[in-house]
């Protein structure tokens, strides 16, 4: 395999696992908890990249998947006592199809028409799951306590998702970096340029755009069931929270979009940044506000991120960061 | 039926005039410069605490206030253009949506601050009047009468007036206008200044009905998003009687089923919409 | 060239705010006691854990602090009645420390609160009690305000095996998830409005119509479930049953709905906020009602700040100054006795806020009285030992009697206290609330209809 | 005496020199032409001398002034105008509104009547209809739109780019007739023109761009009668 041999195939990984490994080795649940986040955020800023940052689409309704698959996970594990393992397919699976039937329909349309109707799915999904009660209508479902016995106690399972959740955000590397320097990816990279000069030189769009729509839908359903399993209650307002969509965004292109390192960089940065503002007494009520400067420093100076600007003006750096 | 059918379309109308006024702001901007304003919904809520501050410490009327809350809304929103929005102007789509959304972050952020996320309560009321079997609140009908009297004014200003000219000429080609001898960075901000004014005054309109938080724009943000698509990307008329539109919808829907399907309803037809008719139901343009 | 500098320079700024946040991690474990407190009690800075302090009595008793975590919504939509939670935890562990703590062992134990702003958001409650559990190691935990957000804290508790004592949170479904170390000191959400209906049935045997019009929510929806069935078994008929979302500003539809539904008297609302503003909307549309009792908001004394609009208006509520629990009736129910009394409870909350104490206030005071009750009783504060002496428990306090259900399908639940019913009245002018059910506790007259 | 004096001009875009070093001189009261291949850089050139692409090097002045660097919506001020390839009309605007757009500048807005009058003699179509909105109208009638509205500016100096593109011949003959009756007027006018023949017809003197440089320049009818540029342009 050559991207063994390749330095920013590794780099990424590494990063993720040193980090994901200190509560482990720490053994401690404070670490642990601050780790997780970091890696849900990771994770769910890796999985738009595909769309966002290689192909160039932007969607403001990503969370809708993490949302869905949360929803079906966590009513399979709740309502038909599945097993986490066998809810985590589904979950990731649900959204996927989702996707390629949502995706066959919205990735037609371009530019903001695109972003405004991946805003209107999640509000009418969020809506219809408030509505919904199957699942839970609007006071949404809570696990029995109970269901952490089958992994052992509840120390023990939340060792468990983070383990699960560290193993996915590793996974969704892979295949970020897979794609990233596949034929597919270069169809989507020149999908991203310039679409119909894309078509013209024989990128089948649609099928590529559904393709990576689908791919980026799939991992966030299982962040998602991990995310609510934890905290063993799921609302219709915490699972399709458009905010959240956005600050997916913001990870994406803080760190670098269509690159495979930035939104590790980005997801991780953002994620910190917010917990310790979020928690520090003069920074709290402003913590919107350092983000939105934050952001808006790096759309109207750096739009590439991190990692792009440094990729471009350090040449020696461009080997090495991907 | 009708007992029902005739109020809640009569309430849903007279909401529908305000949320067209809303919309009208966001239609303008994506009009005149193809930027989707996600700033708009702090920008309705700043008119709502316009008005409070306004009629609480200074004890103005609030239909008085909304002058000054007008005119603020102007000069902030052209000091959004400068600071975030022009230079993106002509970057890829989600510059410019991430940059008008980096300042909906700060002024919710600096919101929060100085507001917290609790409710806030403009206690102005101008009593009600009954006609038959429909209780009409009078601040609900002087909200709607304001809204077709903006409305009127801002045909008047862009049909009637060289600025207002300047504007449609400038959202009609730029290139155009520059060679014209328009300076069309300076057109564009005063375009996004008018929007972020009509949304502040939707804004301030809702207060003297509705409590309202820093965060209480986002609903509304949401509905103008429906509303523009209604009435067509681009076309302040539109936006107008794409409010009406939802605005009845608002009130007939929950005559059949329960309040909270909604919004369900309208995002569906949001989305439809957008797939089906992007251009809108009643076409385009400024 | 000056541009890229300038490029540089953000980049290397934003790079280094990246590496900081990162990097600031490891620190903070290790000395979690840096962490910047937000918005500590007075006293709160200078009290380390397991501080030697002043020791009373002489002897050889060693002082310990343990600390109380919990979150409470100083800001958003449930900011009224958590305020004042949290007022009357204050107040609580202000007067423990007054009188020099208690008793335990030879310790003499005291609290400290540690708390965070959860802005009235089910997100923000996870984090912090999370971050309570595991960074703060805080000793006992104290429940955030509302069912919503204490069913999200809850798990965390019994995830890091803290005691938790809630209140200000009713929903009975929360203890019905298999915890072990939860314990409720409100009336459950399915007590709210059973009065409420056999208020009704003694006012006015003839009315046959009722509508219940509630906030989505897990608190409102599981108080008027019950509530629907009560009504139900009793004979009336539900004409309208519907739920609003908890940010609901415009009341209209449901206004609309219940003119249309015509029925006698209208059950149902949620929280302060939502529940002021259906009650003002309501009478500015001027719906003609006989009868209408919402949940939360008309026992808050703010609620009067509506005028009019509150006039008639009944509530459930948990207490009121007005209620009478005494060390006597103590003794006649053959109930211990513990705490103040209800008098010098509401002369001390007036004295340090101001203002006169609501049921959120008394519920956040003896949340605290609970806690201490349960220590003192277990002689140990090992969570262990307390959960079995609140499972023991069985007192009388100014807020009424507590007592737990210790089956294993709703552990925790409150079984001892009951509700009582307020109404808005004008006795001389001012509105003023004044008890109205259930007979035996009642000050005035059910003013009955409503104008 | 010398309207327009570009000298030295160099111009592209990103990284790409499209430009490389043009003199050009528009003499008072001429109409003159410069005409070239597609890709030689004609419309580059007049829209840096317009002022929406920035120059590299070299300098632009009008009337004796250096307006290099100044952005296009001020030059209209100063009496340069530019009537665009593609016409470009407000196409959502009636008529008049295009024509009242036109006169943006102060000196021309003090003239509004007077030069609406004179362009509606010019082009009497355009009177007939004048509320009509601009999109609606025919391909010639758009092209006499647009001149007419560069006209509504008063400017000293006007150039017009590919005016004669996808007109009909005879169109193309009545719109030359125009511009004749405009030089008449004394009105200083560049052509840039695909329609070499027409072009040089016209013209008082005429200049020949090819990759980025004047190739050739001379009194239109010499130019005309090169056999290079009868060969390359005129398919002689």
């Amino acid at each position: 395999m050559k991207i063994l041999r390749k330095p920013g195939f590794w780099l990424p990984i590494m990063l993720v696992l040193l980090l994901g490994l200190w509560p482990v080795m720490t053994d401690n649940a404070a670490n642990r908890e601050v780790v997780n986040s970091i890696l849900v955020s990771v994770a769910l800023a890796s999985s738009l990249n595909i769309l966002l940052g290689y192909t160039g689409y932007v969607s403001f309704g990503h969370i809708v998947f993490f949302g869905f698959g949360a929803y079906t996970g966590f009513y399979l594990m709740s309502e038909q006592g599945w097993p986490i393992y066998a809810a985590m397919i589904m979950a990731g699976l649900v959204p996927a199809v989702l996707a390629y039937l949502l995706g066959s329909a919205i990735l037609r349309l371009r530019g903001a028409y695109f972003a405004l109707a991946t805003i209107g799915i999640n509000e009418a999904a969020r809506a219809f799951v408030k509505n919904f009660d199957p699942l839970g209508g609007s006071v949404g479902m809570q696990l029995n306590f109970q269901i952490y016995n089958d992994y052992g106690g509840a120390a023990q399972a939340l060792w468990l998702t983070y383990y699960l959740l560290l193993g996915v955000t590793i996974v969704i590397l892979i295949v970020s970096y897979l794609v990233r320097f596949s034929k597919f990816g270069l169809g989507l990279m020149a999908i991203r340029e310039n679409e119909d000069a894309a078509e013209v030189m024989g990128v089948v769009a649609p099928s590529a755009k559904t393709r990576a729509y689908v791919i980026s839908a799939f991992f966030p359903g299982i962040v998602g069931l991990l995310f609510f399993f934890k905290n063993a209650t799921i609302l219709p307002g915490d699972a399709f929270r458009l905010h959240l969509s956005i600050e997916t965004i913001v990870m994406v292109m803080l760190g670098g979009a269509g690159t495979v390192l930035g939104p590790v960089l980005g997801g991780a940065g953002y994620q910190r940044l917010r917990g310790t503002l979020l928690v520090t007494p003069l920074f709290r009520n402003v913590q919107l506000v350092v983000a939105g400067v934050l952001l808006l420093t790096i759309i109207l100076f750096i739009p590439a991120g991190v990692v792009g600007w440094l990729r471009y003006h350090v040449r020696g750096l461009r080997r090495v960061l991907e | 039926m009708f007992d029902i059918l005739i109020p809640s379309l009569v309430d849903g109308l007279l909401l529908g005039f305000v949320y067209g006024i809303a919309a009208m702001g966001l239609s303008l901007i994506w009009g005149v410069m193809n930027v989707i304003n996600l700033a708009h919904g702090p920008i309705i809520a700043l008119g709502m605490f316009g008005i409070y501050l306004a009629f609480t410490i200074l004890g103005l009327n609030p239909y008085l206030a909304l002058v000054l809350v007008a005119f603020a809304g102007l000069v902030l929103g052209i000091l959004i253009y400068y600071v975030a929005v022009n230079r993106v102007i002509d970057a890829p789509h989600l510059s410019s949506l991430l940059a008008t959304f980096s300042v909906n972050m700060i002024i919710i952020g600096i919101g929060t601050a100085i507001f917290t996320v609790s409710p806030y309560n403009v206690d102005f009321t101008l009593g009600a009047v009954d006609i038959g079997p429909i209780r009409l609140l009078w601040t609900r009908v002087a909200a709607a009468l304001a809204a077709v009297i903006v409305t009127g004014l801002l045909y008047l200003f862009l049909f009637r007036t060289r600025t207002g000219k300047n504007i449609r000429a400038v959202a009609n080609n730029r290139t155009a206008a520059e060679l014209m001898g328009i300076p069309s960075s300076r057109v564009l901000a005063l375009s996004f200044g008018i929007g972020t004014m009509l949304a502040a005054i939707a804004g301030g309109l809702i207060a003297t009905f509705f409590p309202f938080t820093i965060l209480a724009g986002g609903g509304y943000e949401l509905r103008s998003f429906v509303i523009v698509v209604l009435g067509g990307l681009g076309n302040p008329l539109g936006a107008l009687v794409g409010g009406l539109i939802l605005g009845s919808l608002e009130g007939i829907i929950p005559v059949f089923m329960q309040t909270s399907w909604v919004p369900v309803i309208e995002f569906v037809l949001f989305v439809f919409i957008i797939l089906v008719r992007p251009s809108g139901l009643l076409g385009s343009r400024v | 060239m000056k541009k890229l500098l300038w490029k540089l320079f953000i980049v290397l700024a934003l790079t280094s705010i990246i590496i900081t946040a990162c990097a600031q991690t490891p620190t903070q474990t290790e000395a979690p006691a840096e962490e910047p407190i937000e918005e500590p009690m007075e006293e709160g800075e200078q009290a380390e854990e397991m501080e030697e302090a002043e020791v009373p009595a002489g002897e050889d008793m060693t002082a310990t602090t343990l600390t109380l975590g919990y979150t409470a919504s100083l800001t958003g939509r449930l900011n009224v009645s958590s305020g004042r939670q949290d007022n009357g935890l204050q107040l609580y562990i202000q007067d423990l420390q007054d009188a020099g703590g208690f008793e335990v062992g030879n310790e003499v134990v005291t609290f400290e609160p540690l708390f965070y702003d959860d802005e009235s958001t089910n997100e923000r409650v996870q984090e912090l009690y999370t971050r309570l559990a595991t960074e703060d190691n805080a000793d006992f935990l104290i429940s955030p305000y509302s069912s919503g957000l204490t069913g999200a804290a809850a798990v965390i508790a019994e995830q890091y095996g803290k005691v938790m004592i809630t209140t200000g949170a009713a929903s009975d479904s929360t203890y019905k998830l298999g915890y072990t170390g939860v314990y409720q000191a409100y009336t459950p959400a399915s007590r709210y409005l059973a009065g409420a209906v056999d208020h009704l049935k003694a006012l006015d045997p003839d009315l046959t119509q009722v509508a219940f019009v509630h906030e989505n929510d897990q608190f409102s929806t599981d108080v008027v479930t019950a509530a629907k069935d009560y009504a139900e078994s009793l004979g009336y008929e539900v004409v309208l049953f519907e739920g609003y979302d908890s940010e609901t500003t415009d009341f209209g539809p449901f206004i609309n709905k219940i003119e249309a539904a015509a029925p006698q008297a209208l059950l149902g609302g949620g929280h302060f906020q939502d529940g002021s503003t259906f009650a003002r909307q309501l009478y500015e549309k001027g719906v003609d009602l006989a009868y209408v009792a919402l949940l939360v908001a008309p026992p808050e004394p703010d609620f009067a700040e509506l005028g009019e609009a509150a006039f008639g208006i009944v509530g459930p509520s948990q207490w009121e100054p007005l209620a009478e629990f005494t060390p006597e009736s103590a003794a006649e129910a053959g109930l211990e006795w513990f705490g103040p009394t209800g008098d010098e409870f509401v002369e001390r909350y007036v004295a340090a806020y101001d203002e006169e104490p609501s049921y959120h206030s008394a519920g956040g005071y003896v949340a605290g009285l609970i806690l201490q009750k349960a220590i003192m009783d277990a002689g140990s504060y090992d969570p262990e030992a307390v959960k079995d002496a609140l499972d023991a428990m069985d007192i009388l306090t100014f807020y009424g009697r507590i007592k737990f259900d210790t089956s294993a399908e709703s552990h925790g639940l409150q079984i001892g206290h009951s509700m009582i019913y307020i109404q808005w009245q004008r006795p001389s002018g001012e509105l003023e609330k004044e008890v109205v059910w259930p007979p035996e506790g009642a000050t005035a007259e059910t003013i009955y209809p409503l104008p | 005496m010398t309207a327009l004096e570009i000298k030295n001009l160099e111009s592209g875009y990103g990284e790409v020199q499209i430009l490389w070093g043009v003199d050009l001189n528009l003499e008072e009261g001429r109409l003159t032409s410069l005409v070239g291949t597609n890709g030689a850089g004609k419309t580059t050139l007049l829209r840096t001398v317009m002022g929406t692409l920035k120059p590299w090097g070299g300098s632009v002045r009008l009337n004796g002034k250096d307006v290099s660097n100044l952005p296009a919506h001020r030059k209209p001020d100063l009496g340069l105008v530019m009537v665009p390839e593609g016409r470009q009309l407000f196409t959502s605007m009636s008529v008049e509104e295009n024509l009242e757009m036109g006169a943006t500048n102060a000196r021309a807005r003090l003239k509004l009547d007077d030069n609406l009058e004179r362009v509606y003699e010019l082009f009497p179509r355009l009177k007939e209809r004048r509320d009509q909105q601009s999109g609606t109208l025919s391909g010639g009638e758009q092209q006499m739109l647009a001149v007419a509205r560069g006209l509504m500016a008063d400017p000293s100096v006007i150039m017009f780019d590919e005016l004669s593109l996808g007109l009909a011949p005879v169109l193309v003959l009545n719109l030359f007739q125009t511009l004749r009756q405009l030089k008449g007027e004394g009105l200083t006018m560049l052509l840039v023109e695909q329609n070499v023949h027409m072009a040089l017809s016209v013209s008082d003197y005429a200049y020949v761009l090819s990759e980025g440089r004047v190739s050739l320049e001379g009194p239109a009818h010499e130019v005309a009668s090169t056999e290079s540029v009868q060969k390359a342009y005129l398919g002689i």
